[in-house]
């Protein structure tokens, strides 16, 4: 029996991109049923691109979902997004993800 | 003689000169009340010739006062009365040299802290608290302080009596000697993970696995030793190694910090050390706004 | 034709009973603790419909234990009828044979076992009721012959004072008593002269002092350290979206934090929003603890309780103008009249659960506990009888599409029933769900039909993270379920909707988000709580709220 | 910056991350994060075992100022593991430690006349029940560290404690906390050495029921804790208040400062075991006994009176032994 954290990558762009132009921002705290977020600018032609450290399994479609509509509704592009999560609902992830970018408002 | 399990005082008479343990003294001090701190024995005796403090703690007598001491739990007052024999034996040679600061052995057989609610209300945390700064302030100001795990060196009864010292010596674990947090067994059963997998794991990486040679291969332990009969010898050893260090001004090789290093030729801990040069570099870049 | 019948067998049958107890029975009614098991064994035969008052608050747990411990040879097979079973020795009952029937409305935490024993065959179930639904069960076919109760004090006479925690009581004596049955009271205190008659002594057979107090459940306690942000996010929809939308001014909340959330920003969001004096002044409500904060900032002008709260009898007493005291100064609950009250008089409910199905059908059922719901389908319907209107009712009937379906155009009005639940619960537990766990509940426990809380015709309002669905605005099913989808967020239900549906929706005030209701999401967090903490509703009432040991955290 | 430091202030220092906390104590915009998340340097040994990790480990270690002071800050954050402390965790804690007294040495080498206001500081904010059991023996061995760099800061530079979060400060950090100069606490801290659960399990539960909240809080929390002298400030639960406290602390002299310590000497260790006595003596069922014995008519009005009232009312133990 083995247990590993479970990684997720992938790339995103969004319909109505705005370039993420601060060098760094962080936010949350990977407690129980949460999530932390680092976000980087990244040249990466308009893209935004995902990983997701996190214990659980069977998800990666919600994550995509999830994520998808935070660049869409956000606009947010040339970014690099790191994700720690411990069961975070999507609830909570999109909050977070929200409250990540308002900080560098 | 298989392991010297819950024999504490057994152990102090196979360390030091014959017959020359002066039970309850230490310098100034001089506890006659049998009953204070009963599950420590502290005092003076020889080592090799040369004077010094022993401490260690009693398996058998349980202290009357406290229930929740028997078996060698540091309770309250135990820790406390560990605490008077090393301020004590600072006191005592607080106008000799370096060169002749006596050495403070610590013989290891504890289970742990006493885990009450007098404890509690009245607060074990500065007991043991105050018996570990005790030790450092000793190792700090010279005194060479060895500590030799017998049997048990439970967590945070390791942490208080033991991993203050300069070196930290141990029975090998055919000796039964248990060197841990909790049982891997325990962190089986809380972390819901598989015994043999977890095992399996701790091979490779000893910081969650129970025993000796675990702690050795983290730095936690300077030198394992396979045979009852040459701890003495190897505690005179570590004596006359730690005396010269400190002589030499090598104190950052010695005692909790010394072991951190050690555990990177021993090839473990190495996010510590990565850690550790991250702050430091960062801090540099800075400094001179913060301390100018 | 008239037959010859002899029509005073109930009577001549309690007097054998009693003449049984009789011996136990000293100065007046009073018997000891010790002779408990002795007369509950000569008054209980084989067979009997018995009552052991409990409900999810206050236990007759000493009369519980008593039962128990008869001797099995005299005493089995017994048909309980009682509002809960949420104490082990209620299913030790039934496994030890004591026990073989029941008809009853709320398992709590032994819902489990319920369902294990129904399978096993130690337990036959009747029914799930609600509490109102049961108690009138009792005047109809399910009447007690025997009724174990349990109050504060009692005299001699039999008087008891049940106060705080009146409860059920009335409705058990009375159909107990009235139909010639047996009533046994456990009192926390034998005393001269009881602070209030609550249950006149003639209505009582026996009266017992128990060795230790009658056990409370401080169910309706929800600490306010653990709310979340999404759950004030909720509650900001649900007072700008509901509560000030239709000037909901009578209503009920549901045990749970979502509600816990609402009560608590009223005097933060609330008063912001100029809403106070508009929404929120009459309760048919237990005396929630996070309630304190709005009725020190004067919202509101009455409060009913069901049944009384571990820690609030002080605060209580001391807000006479709020809560219903009797002449004694003392508060008094009443399970049956606050049910009737939540039922008839209340415009909305409003509540948390923990599924909803893709049609609206919602359950706190899993499959494989029998839980049952309490109180909350009696609030959490349509009620058929009401006639007298208030503008929140009208206005809710006058939006209800369907509705001319059946009356034409003759006016009605509508109570709004809202369900809070957020898309997934902890654990990535979906709150969407294709077919509720009932169903498998159904088939595992032999029961007739699932149990469901709220059924999709009385749902009006389905409140998520993402939105509001108004659901009674919809004109068919097909409308509703693309609305539900629409607030289903990323669950498999959610994630079927299609955006151009749900736009179509939100155009049509079908679907309000935070963003169509003009809420900003990054005030919804926990600062907007008038109260973070229990000892903060400690600080807002004066010390008069005196919290149990389990929600001290200083 | 700045007015976002202002809205920190008024923030629950029971509620506040780590982060915040330790952004909120020191002066607005001065405070530099080391070891960051910025370097993601997350435990290694966590997702060997399938658990979830954090860039920082759960510890936030930085430098700030007050006033003209440079004050070295852990903060430890609860929510992460219970703020357990692990390889990483340890490591940070103890090398803050240590580089507030290498940030003394070396200011005191260019200027040996250092003014007190320059003289540096350590202030730990706790959030922690001990070692993380997942990396159990790197934990126990940072444990040592962490003392060892205590002893190190004697006489040089002060160690003040901050304990008013969710989890308390428990296990072994129950002590490192206890050999900091002066703990400030709120009456939602709690500070102890053996968590509840072991105490009933080795007691019984008539003699200690661990889920009695209000019997572990009049235990260990910060109320108990003032009356027994283990805490030397009572503050309100916000950040304000405890970083009110701290400049107030550290406006004082070292010596005063360091006199402030419950134990460290031999003169203090003999002052604990008066109070050891005491508890021989009076043998207290609970710590509302112990109230009384410091002159506490009526103990059982304590806990819920208001902090300010408490605090001019309560006979603290240091008042009468």
């Amino acid at each position: 029996m083995s247990k590993q954290l479970h990684e997720i990558t992938f790339e995103l762009k969004a319909q109505n991109p705005t370039d993420f132009v601060e060098d760094f921002a962080h936010f949350g705290v990977v407690g129980s049923g949460d999530m932390e977020v680092i976000i980087e600018q990244k040249n990466l032609d308009g893209a935004v691109k995902v990983k997701i450290v996190t214990p659980v399994t069977g998800y990666d479609e919600v994550w995509r979902r999830v994520l998808e509509r935070f660049v869409n509704d956000t606009g947010v592009a040339n970014a690099s997004l790191e994700i720690n999560d411990n069961n975070a609902t999507p609830v909570v992830v999109s909050l977070r993800l929200r409250q990540a970018l308002s900080e560098v408002d | 003689m298989e392991d010297l399990i819950g024999q504490g005082r057994a152990a102090i008479d196979m360390i030091i000169d014959p017959d020359s343990f002066r039970e309850g003294e230490v310098g100034e001090l001089s506890i006659t009340d049998e009953d204070f701190g009963a599950s420590a024995v502290i005092g003076t005796a020889e080592l090799d010739g040369e004077i010094c403090t022993i401490i260690a703690s009693d398996a058998m007598t349980a202290n009357p006062k406290f229930p929740v001491v028997y078996a060698g739990i540091i309770g309250l007052e135990e820790g406390y009365k560990m605490a008077q024999a090393v301020y004590h034996s600072i006191k005592a040679d607080k106008d000799k040299p370096l060169a002749e600061k006596r050495s403070i052995v610590l013989i290891v057989d504890t289970p742990g802290n006493g885990a009450g609610k007098h404890e509690e209300i009245f607060g074990m945390n500065k007991s043991t608290g105050a018996y570990q700064m005790a030790l450092a302030d000793a190792r700090k100001v010279g005194h060479p302080i060895v500590a030799i795990v017998v049997g048990r060196a439970i967590s945070g009864g390791f942490l208080c009596h033991g991993l203050q010292a300069d070196h930290v010596l141990s029975l090998g674990p055919k000796f039964n000697t248990m060197i841990h947090v909790m049982p891997i067994t325990s962190i089986s059963r809380i972390t819901k993970l598989d015994i043999e997998w977890l095992q399996e794991l701790a091979e490779n990486n000893p910081v969650f696995a129970a025993g000796p040679d675990y702690f050795y291969k983290l730095g936690g332990v300077e030198e394992l030793i396979d045979s009852i009969e040459l701890i003495r010898e190897r505690v005179v050893a570590h004596v006359a190694e730690v005396r010269t260090k400190k002589l030499a001004g090598r104190d950052d090789e010695l005692g909790p910090w010394g072991r951190g290093a050690l555990s990177v030729e021993r090839g473990s801990r190495v996010a510590r050390s990565k850690v550790i040069q991250t702050m430091d570099d960062e801090f540099a870049a800075v400094a001179e706004r913060y301390l100018s | 034709m008239k037959t010859k019948k002899k029509w005073d067998t109930r009577k001549t049958d309690y007097l054998e009973r009693m003449s049984g107890a009789e011996p136990y029975i000293n100065n007046g009614k009073v018997v000891a603790a010790e002779d408990t098991i002795n007369v509950l064994e000569a008054v209980i035969r084989l067979f009997d419909r018995v009552n052991i008052e409990g409900n999810n608050q206050k236990q007759a747990n000493f009369l519980a234990e008593a039962l128990i411990k008869c001797d099995t040879q005299r005493i089995h097979d017994l048909y309980m009828v009682q509002s809960a079973v949420p104490l082990p020795v209620h299913l030790d009952m039934f496994e030890v044979g004591i026990a073989k029937k029941l008809d009853f409305a709320y398992g709590g935490p032994m819902g489990g076992r319920v369902a294990e024993a129904i399978k096993n065959g130690k337990l036959e179930l009747g029914a799930i009721h609600t509490y109102l639904e049961l108690f009138a069960r009792y005047f109809i076919d399910l009447t007690p012959r025997v009724s174990l109760i349990c109050a504060y004090e009692g005299d001699a006479d039999g008087n008891l004072y049940t106060g705080f925690n009146t409860e059920d009581t009335p409705a058990i004596v009375e159909a107990t008593k009235f139909s010639q049955g047996i009533v046994i009271a456990q009192v926390n205190k034998l005393v001269d002269k009881v602070t209030r008659v609550d249950i006149p002594g003639e209505w009582v057979d026996m009266v017992i002092e128990s060795p230790k107090p009658f056990f409370l459940e401080p169910l309706f306690t929800r600490d306010p350290a653990n709310i979340t942000d999404t759950q004030v996010l909720m509650a900001m929809m649900a007072i700008k979206g509901i509560y000030g939308e239709y000037g909901v001014k009578r209503l009920n909340h549901g045990i749970g934090f979502n509600t816990a959330a609402i009560e608590l920003i009223l005097p933060t969001y609330g008063e912001e929003l100029g809403l106070k004096g508009k929404i929120c002044t009459e309760f048919a409500l237990n005396p929630h603890p996070t309630m304190i904060p709005a009725i020190e900032s004067g919202w509101v002008e009455s409060i009913h309780s069901f049944g009384g709260e571990l820690g609030m009898q002080k605060y209580c007493e001391a807000r006479g103008d709020v809560f219903f005291l009797g002449p004694d100064g003392t508060m008094r609950s009443n399970r049956a009249f606050s049910q009737t009250a939540g039922h008839y008089a209340c415009d909305m409910f409003i509540g948390g659960t923990l599924q909803i199905d893709k049609y609206g059908n919602s359950s706190t059922a899993t499959a494989t506990r029998v839980a049952g719901f309490g109180g909350a389908p009696n609030m959490g319907c349509d009620a058929k009888g009401r006639r007298h209107p208030s503008d929140a009712w009208l206005k809710c009937g006058a939006e209800f599409t369907s509705q001319s379906e059946y009356l034409g155009p003759m006016p009605r009005g509508k109570r709004l029933v809202v369900q809070m639940l957020e898309s997934f619960g902890e654990k990535m537990v979906p709150g969407f769900v294709d077919e509720l766990d009932a169903w498998q509940l159904a088939k595992n426990a032999n029961l007739a039909l699932p149990p469901v809380m709220i059924y999709a015709d009385d749902l009006t309002h389905i409140l998520t993270e993402e939105g509001i669905a108004f659901m009674h605005k919809c004109r068919n099913l097909e409308e509703r379920m693309a609305a539900i989808r629409g607030v289903a967020g990323f669950t498999e239900v959610g994630l079927a909707a299609k955006s151009t549906e749900t736009k179509a929706l939100r155009d049509k005030g079908i679907i309000k988000t935070p963003e169509d209701l003009g809420i900003d999401r990054q005030r919804a967090n926990r600062s907007l709580l008038a109260a973070k903490s229990v000892r903060e509703l400690v600080d807002w009432s004066d010390g008069l709220y005196d919290p149990p040991a389990r929600f001290r955290n200083w | 910056m700045s007015s976002k430091w202002e809205n920190i202030q008024k923030r629950s220092f029971l509620e506040s991350e780590a982060r915040t906390r330790a952004l909120g104590l020191v002066d607005p915009g001065t405070f530099t994060e080391l070891a960051g998340p910025r370097h993601r340097i997350s435990s290694p040994h966590l997702p060997l075992l399938g658990e979830a990790v954090e860039f920082d480990d759960g510890i936030v270690t930085g430098v700030g100022l007050i006033g003209k002071k440079p004050v070295f800050v852990a903060s430890q954050e609860g929510r992460f593991i219970g703020g357990a402390v692990g390889e990483v965790h340890g490591a940070k804690l103890a090398n803050i430690v240590r580089m507030a007294r290498k940030a003394y040495d070396e200011m005191l080498a260019s200027n040996p006349d250092l003014p007190e206001e320059k003289r540096p500081a350590v202030i730990i904010s706790f959030d922690t029940g001990g070692v993380r059991l997942h990396e159990a023996n790197a934990g126990l061995l940072a444990h040592a560290e962490v003392m060892d760099q205590f002893q190190d800061c004697k006489g040089k530079v002060p160690i003040i404690a901050l304990i008013g979060s969710r989890v308390g400060c428990f296990g072994g950090m129950g002590f490192v906390a206890a050999a900091s100069d002066v703990i400030i606490m709120s009456q939602f801290g709690r500070l102890g050495l053996t968590g509840p659960e072991v105490i009933e399990e080795e007691m019984g539960k008539d003699e200690f029921d661990a889920s009695d909240r209000a019997l572990v809080y009049r235990t260990t929390g910060g109320r108990h804790k003032y009356i027994m002298g283990d805490c030397n400030v009572l503050v309100a639960d916000s950040i304000a208040a405890f970083r009110g406290a701290l400049q107030e602390v550290l406006g004082k002299l070292y010596a005063e400062i360091a006199e402030m310590s419950c134990i460290g000497s031999l003169e203090k260790i003999q002052y604990q075991l008066k109070l050891v006595d005491l508890c021989v003596e009076t043998a207290p069922k609970d710590a509302k006994d112990v109230w009384k014995s410091a002159g506490n008519e009526n103990p059982d009005d304590l806990t819920d009176m208001p902090l300010d009232e408490f605090l001019t009312t309560v006979k603290r133990l240091t008042d009468r032994y």
